[in-house]
């Protein structure tokens, strides 16, 4: 299993979600951060005094995907999160040794292969 | 528009009559205090629904009120209820004897009346807070406003018997408006029940602070404005100058209550909670409010410190065997208690006089009688209420359901029975709320761009 | 410091003079209830863009009316528009004759006005929220308050064609104030379209919640108590207690109209709606406004509830069309429309001569004429409004521009025109804002530290 | 109740009481308007402290003000102070001579001036938020409301050296309110030192935003409705309609305020800052404070634009040298000065004729005489609050302290002065405040939960 | 070393962390997410229109501990963090290269070995 | 590469980005977390009632940065962390398989080098 991180603009996280979901991702866990890269920050004027906002607001989202699709799970953010602009952001991959679903104890690459949804409406 | 030239009566009427109803305005700001009060001291989950609750209430209080109620309380002089005037179909003053002393116009002392009905509806709810139905608050608004405020408030205030036979004294209302709502807040938390996590395993209470002690403040503030209408605005009159009086009476009560609250919270737990000092505003302004028409400047300190003592030694006390989230059963009934009994020990009796009810007090007269008449009165309405609340709370939560269920709770009843949050962006993702910074290098910066870009190529 | 005693019609003048200049303070103070509204229906992002915007416009506004307004809207009998008194350069009573019947001083009138016009000059914006550009507002406000709103005004109001050739009714300004300012609001909004995300790219809309209900709340309720003073002051005077009687109609108008919007919310959604009830208030206030001096009480239910009702129904209906953040279209707009009618339907016969405007209602008199000229003044209003806002709005658009840039509607207002956030510990690093929790061990915990390390050291 | 029937004048005393408690209620409810201003311009650790700063401060200043500090500021026309009067121990109008004049009933002018002291108090603490300790607020409240505001305003209210030698004019208080507040606020603040972090290792300043600007803007609106009552109010009559006039000078200058602050802003930073146009509306009332009883209409103009012009450069000026958090020393402190010395040039000799003190202004007469004893007016006013206030403040420093530790002013002063924060659900894991979705599938959906199950089924 | 990382329902915070408290772990950190797995959000109704919550709110508990205790932890982890409703969440296991305690700069498993807290009341 | 992630103290992340500034460091990711560890929460009391703070407020900062210089980077962060109190934190060190850079595709430790920032003033 590998963990994908991706550090992403906040408006691109409906398309990043919908590409992973086309591919049948089964779950991603998501928050909010802040960052800096090659942007650096900006700076705002206030009652005559400037201030230097130096990390900018971002969005992680994680996801632990089988080995076999974290090729196409990368690819799908990647196309999801892309603008072209400086800030797009990155992701990362780490290598996962286990993974337990809490609900039912199963352990291994099965607890996060894609499933079926419970259904919308919970 | 108008036959005959108006007399100088007709003047001193107007006057009466544009003073009842600017009263009867600052007494309806009120529910901004109070609706204030409750968001403040509310869960963020839970904000949104006290708005719905104070709106839907007072429309409430409003058409029963008017159509009944106001018949009930003042129409005649019937020592359990009056008779006349349902939906306001008089405006002879003969037909409202108990204000009759005044010469201002019946629709101002309706508005002025109907205001105070609605006060003592809102103090009803402070200790329902986070896990109340919406219904509930609705069925029983009826029956408060049509019915129980109504007859209890014309024992005491529209010559029923309580003031007729016995002279009992209740300026502004400490029993008819503040202990009446804060009875009923008693028998709707009797069945209730603490809200989920109140108390731990072991019983010991645990703290569920309130989200916002600012709003809490403005709330406070604007229901300490809203109290000069309230108790100044009972004189119905501005004759002699008496409720500019009464309003400086009020102040020094306030004033004494904050100060009780603070001394005491700091002697007990070393801080000045914010909470008990707002509660010290209100319950030195709920002391002062009967005796406000009967006590010299002087009186309003050790009545006004009094409870805010009082406020403070009861929250915590009954802190930790129900759950009042405002500290309603405290400000409005234990202050109300002591502000009725307080005119027992310190009415001047020139005011007594002045005003035709009751007696000087113990510290004037050396006798225990009007304290007796005020300690009837507080017992009288206080069973009655007791009562009647408990049987329309129980007959509530044996049919339509008292409280939203345990999961519901938990959610919070803004978006269980509301739909959405009061707070949506601290719970759910809003559609572009997400935060956007500038987007074009040094686009906003101006003049300052170069001297930070160059920083930046160092950095 | 004055010549002469004063004498009986002295005092009874002071009296009226003293009433709307407190009325106009009433009037005024509904500004701090639409910045709340407004704030309420925002996001975060772009809150405080509306304080700025409510003290611009109450300035241009005053400036504004006081050069040119005040006399086009009452000084004199013109058909079309008046001409004395700009700058309040005279205070004679018959320089503004519309006013003539009240003995009030022609300073406190104007106060008076000044207010109202401030009122639906804020109404204009509730439909513009979160895209416009600053700009914008301060060019429109200036044409609205020298202009647009004192000529239609005076048509009404001030002794114009509508009110003195047909004796058209509208006591406190369902179509002056209300109408004028949701007509203003829709040729803006037509011209800006919707906020980014309102429609999907199927168009069915989405849900963007305004952030604050009970700031939405407390708007609601400041506005409700303002109201007293913008409809019992219509009186202009405290003559026969009239005042307090309009009063009475407006609560119990404002009471129909929630309960009606409380009941539609819940038979089409289950839920009670937050934001419904207080559009409910809104809509019940604004529909009782034209009639308030005109009908008896019973009647202020039915029109309050057939507000409520109108006021769900509508927002529903448009939010699939346009998007008015606010629900000013419907709640301003469709109720003010209903309460002009409403005169049409209720008028007392006795009140209309009391007035001397008009004739009694349909079902009074079975006789369709007061209803005609209702609809009459409602579309020459409507039209004319619309018309010069629209051409305004436009000219605005073509030179000025009247929306923000795609990416500055993301970021937001508040820190695209105005440099800082209207919170900005919720958006940026603020120096100091980051938590810090206590340090040294035991400081604060007093009595308590002792059991609770104990209870650590086994954890 | 009364022996004698009422005469004419005994309506027309009855007409000024009401009013002038009526604006004594609306000055008083000027506390909300600050608290809100100071809540907001603080960091969301240090809100909740305002609140309960603002209820003390309001208490202590009853209780002392009603004690000695009436007496001494209207008690007889000592040079100095007066003496008549403590405890409120005589209502005879002749024991408040420089308040003669008006037939209003002398409880109530005690009321009025009360709210004046509590305002004036208020106005100090804008320096020294988010750093000063608790106690300080109320060992200084006491002296001020006692001695320092009592005494100073005697001069000039008073009838004491400066009104009644020089006929200095300060119709509502832009020195004796405003000024003197300001002065202890500056006093205070060169004590306290700024707010860590507020200027950087080389010395120049950081932004440091308050958290709300809705609060703020509220507490501005708010504050605006208040000045209604303080400068209209302080006729203390309704004579001649002169109070309406007043109110029409002070809505004028505020807007000239907001304007000229508008136009600087916009002019140095590009923006329409939020902060300065809410500054601009308050330095527009000071400014317009003391002349607004002596001024024409159009001199509000001038007077306003002025005082907002300067309150933009003032602040931007002053923040690169000492921390006042909320521009108080601006706002109140130089347009208080800016408005005193305006009746020096702008006051209209009728008007000085119709107060009777003082002389026309430079512009009409060509004489400095005015302004001269405007400037002697200021600079006695000034020295004399500033050296009191520093002795004050300096002694609370040398033994109670007046500044928190440097660790607890991180914290915040809500958790380390009060054991809570004002917005504990931004700090701390309250029971039951983790957000709760909906459990059972379906359950709320109802008749929508179908095509989006079926969406859920495809994605 | 192995960091422990699961995904809980906000509810189960206290109990998780009274578990953990219990097996002697010496420190955890806890994030708020949002995420979505088997369960898929739900719907809400305003002024007439729905509104689709795609997210939902959960809480990250990562902990970093001595390989030999890591399967307790888990554990410990699944038996406070178990409702057995959908949503209940998962736990994800990494490898750890280096860790390091600021205060005293020491590195290695000793620094997440269990000790005595310095006491309650800081 | 390595991915440092530092669990530091909310006040000192001023210091830290400042010393992996002067390291050239390329970017990282803040977030807002809460824990405990040695440092054990404390004790309020509100209206009589007391009530336990279990776990204080931290900031997460973490960097991907390539092998060489993890080192450095990481006494950069220990040395703007530190205060010497209880409760200074951690740093944590974890393999990271792969990386990429969503605006241009690049992939590996190049996407994680040090580059002149684009300008202020984003
Ligand atoms: N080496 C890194 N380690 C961790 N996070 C990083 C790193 N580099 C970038 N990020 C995150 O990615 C975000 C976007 O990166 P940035 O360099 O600004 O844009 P781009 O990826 O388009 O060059 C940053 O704000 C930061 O949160
Ligand atoms: N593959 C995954 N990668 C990352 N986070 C996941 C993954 N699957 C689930 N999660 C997280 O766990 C939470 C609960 O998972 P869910 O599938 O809804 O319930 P259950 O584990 O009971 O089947 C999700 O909201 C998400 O935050
Ligand atoms: N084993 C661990 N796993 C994950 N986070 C930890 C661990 N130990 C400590 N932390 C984090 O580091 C923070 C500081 O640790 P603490 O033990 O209190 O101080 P110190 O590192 O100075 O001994 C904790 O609040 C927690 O967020």
């Amino acid at each position: 299993m590998k963990k994908i991180e991706a550090i992403i603009r906040p408006e691109r996280l409906q398309e990043v979600q919908d590409s992973l979901d086309e591919l049948g991702v089964s779950g991603l866990t998501v928050t909010d951060v802040v960052g800096c890269g090659r942007q650096k920050g900006y700076t705002e004027q206030y009652r005559g005094t400037s201030a230097n906002i130096s990390l900018l607001p971002k969005i992680k989202v994680e996801s632990v995907v089988p080995d076999g699709i974290s090729e196409q799970a990368i690819e799908a953010i990647v196309s999801g999160a892309y603008t072209g602009e400086v800030g797009d952001g990155r992701v990362f991959v780490y290598g996962v040794e286990q993974a337990i679903r809490i609900r039912t104890g199963e352990t291994g690459e099965d607890t996060v292969r894609h499933e079926m949804a419970e259904g919308w409406g919970h | 528009m108008q036959g005959m030239e108006p007399t100088l009566n007709d003047a001193l009427s107007r006057i009466d009559t544009l003073w009842v109803v600017v009263a009867g305005v600052l007494v309806f700001f009120m529910q901004a205090g109070f609706l204030l009060l409750e968001v403040g001291f509310s869960r963020m989950k839970n904000a949104g629904t006290v708005v719905a609750k104070v709106i839907a209430n007072l429309s409430i209080a409003a058409l029963c009120y008017w159509a009944v109620g106001f018949a009930l309380a003042f129409g005649g002089t019937g020592w359990f209820a009056g008779t006349e005037g349902t939906f306001l179909g008089t405006i002879e003053q003969g037909a409202f004897p108990a204000m009759e002393f005044s010469t201002a116009a019946v629709p101002a002392k309706f508005f002025f009346q109907l205001a105070f009905c609605a006060v003592s509806l809102a103090i009803v709810w402070g200790t329902t807070l986070e896990r109340i139905k919406f219904g509930a608050y609705l069925i029983y608004a009826v029956v408060f406003s049509s019915l129980i405020y109504p007859v209890i408030s014309h024992w005491i205030f529209g010559g029923g018997w309580l003031q007729a036979s016995f002279g009992m004294q209740d300026f502004a209302g400490s029993t008819v408006i503040h202990l009446i709502g804060a009875t009923g807040a008693l028998a709707a938390l009797l069945l209730l029940g603490p809200r989920q996590g109140k108390f731990g395993k072991d019983g010991t209470p645990n703290v569920i602070p309130g989200h916002s002690m600012p709003l809490m403040g403005l709330g406070v503030v604007i229901l300490f404005v809203g109290w000069f209408g309230f108790n100044a605005g009972s004189t119905l009159s501005v004759a002699d100058g008496r409720f500019a009086e009464v309003a400086i009476v009020t102040v020094i009560g306030a004033a004494g209550g904050v100060l009780g609250a603070m001394a005491m919270s700091y002697s007990l737990t070393r801080t000045f909670d914010i909470g008990m000092t707002g509660n010290g505003v209100i319950a030195g302004l709920v002391g002062i409010t009967a005796p406000s028409g009967y006590v010299e400047y002087w009186a309003a300190v050790p009545i006004g410190v009094v409870a805010g003592v009082l406020v403070v030694r009861s929250i915590i006390a009954i802190e930790r065997l129900v759950d009042d989230p405002i500290g309603a059963l405290s400000a409005h009934g234990v202050a109300g208690v002591w502000g009725t009994l307080a005119c027992g020990l310190f009415t001047a009796p020139r005011l007594a006089e002045y005003n035709a009810i009751g007696e000087g007090g113990l510290f004037y007269t050396g006798s225990f009688e009007q304290l007796g008449v005020q300690a009837l009165g507080v017992t009288a309405a206080f069973l009655s209420v007791f009562a009647l609340s408990l049987a329309v709370f129980y007959l509530i939560k044996s049919t339509y359901g008292l409280r939203v269920g345990v999961d519901d709770e938990r959610r919070g009843l803004d978006i269980v029975e509301h739909g959405m949050w009061g707070y949506p962006e601290q719970f759910m993702p809003v559609p572009g709320s997400e935060y956007h910074p500038p987007n074009t290098p040094g686009a906003r910066a101006g003049a300052l761009a170069l001297p930070l870009t160059a920083r930046a190529q160092e950095g």
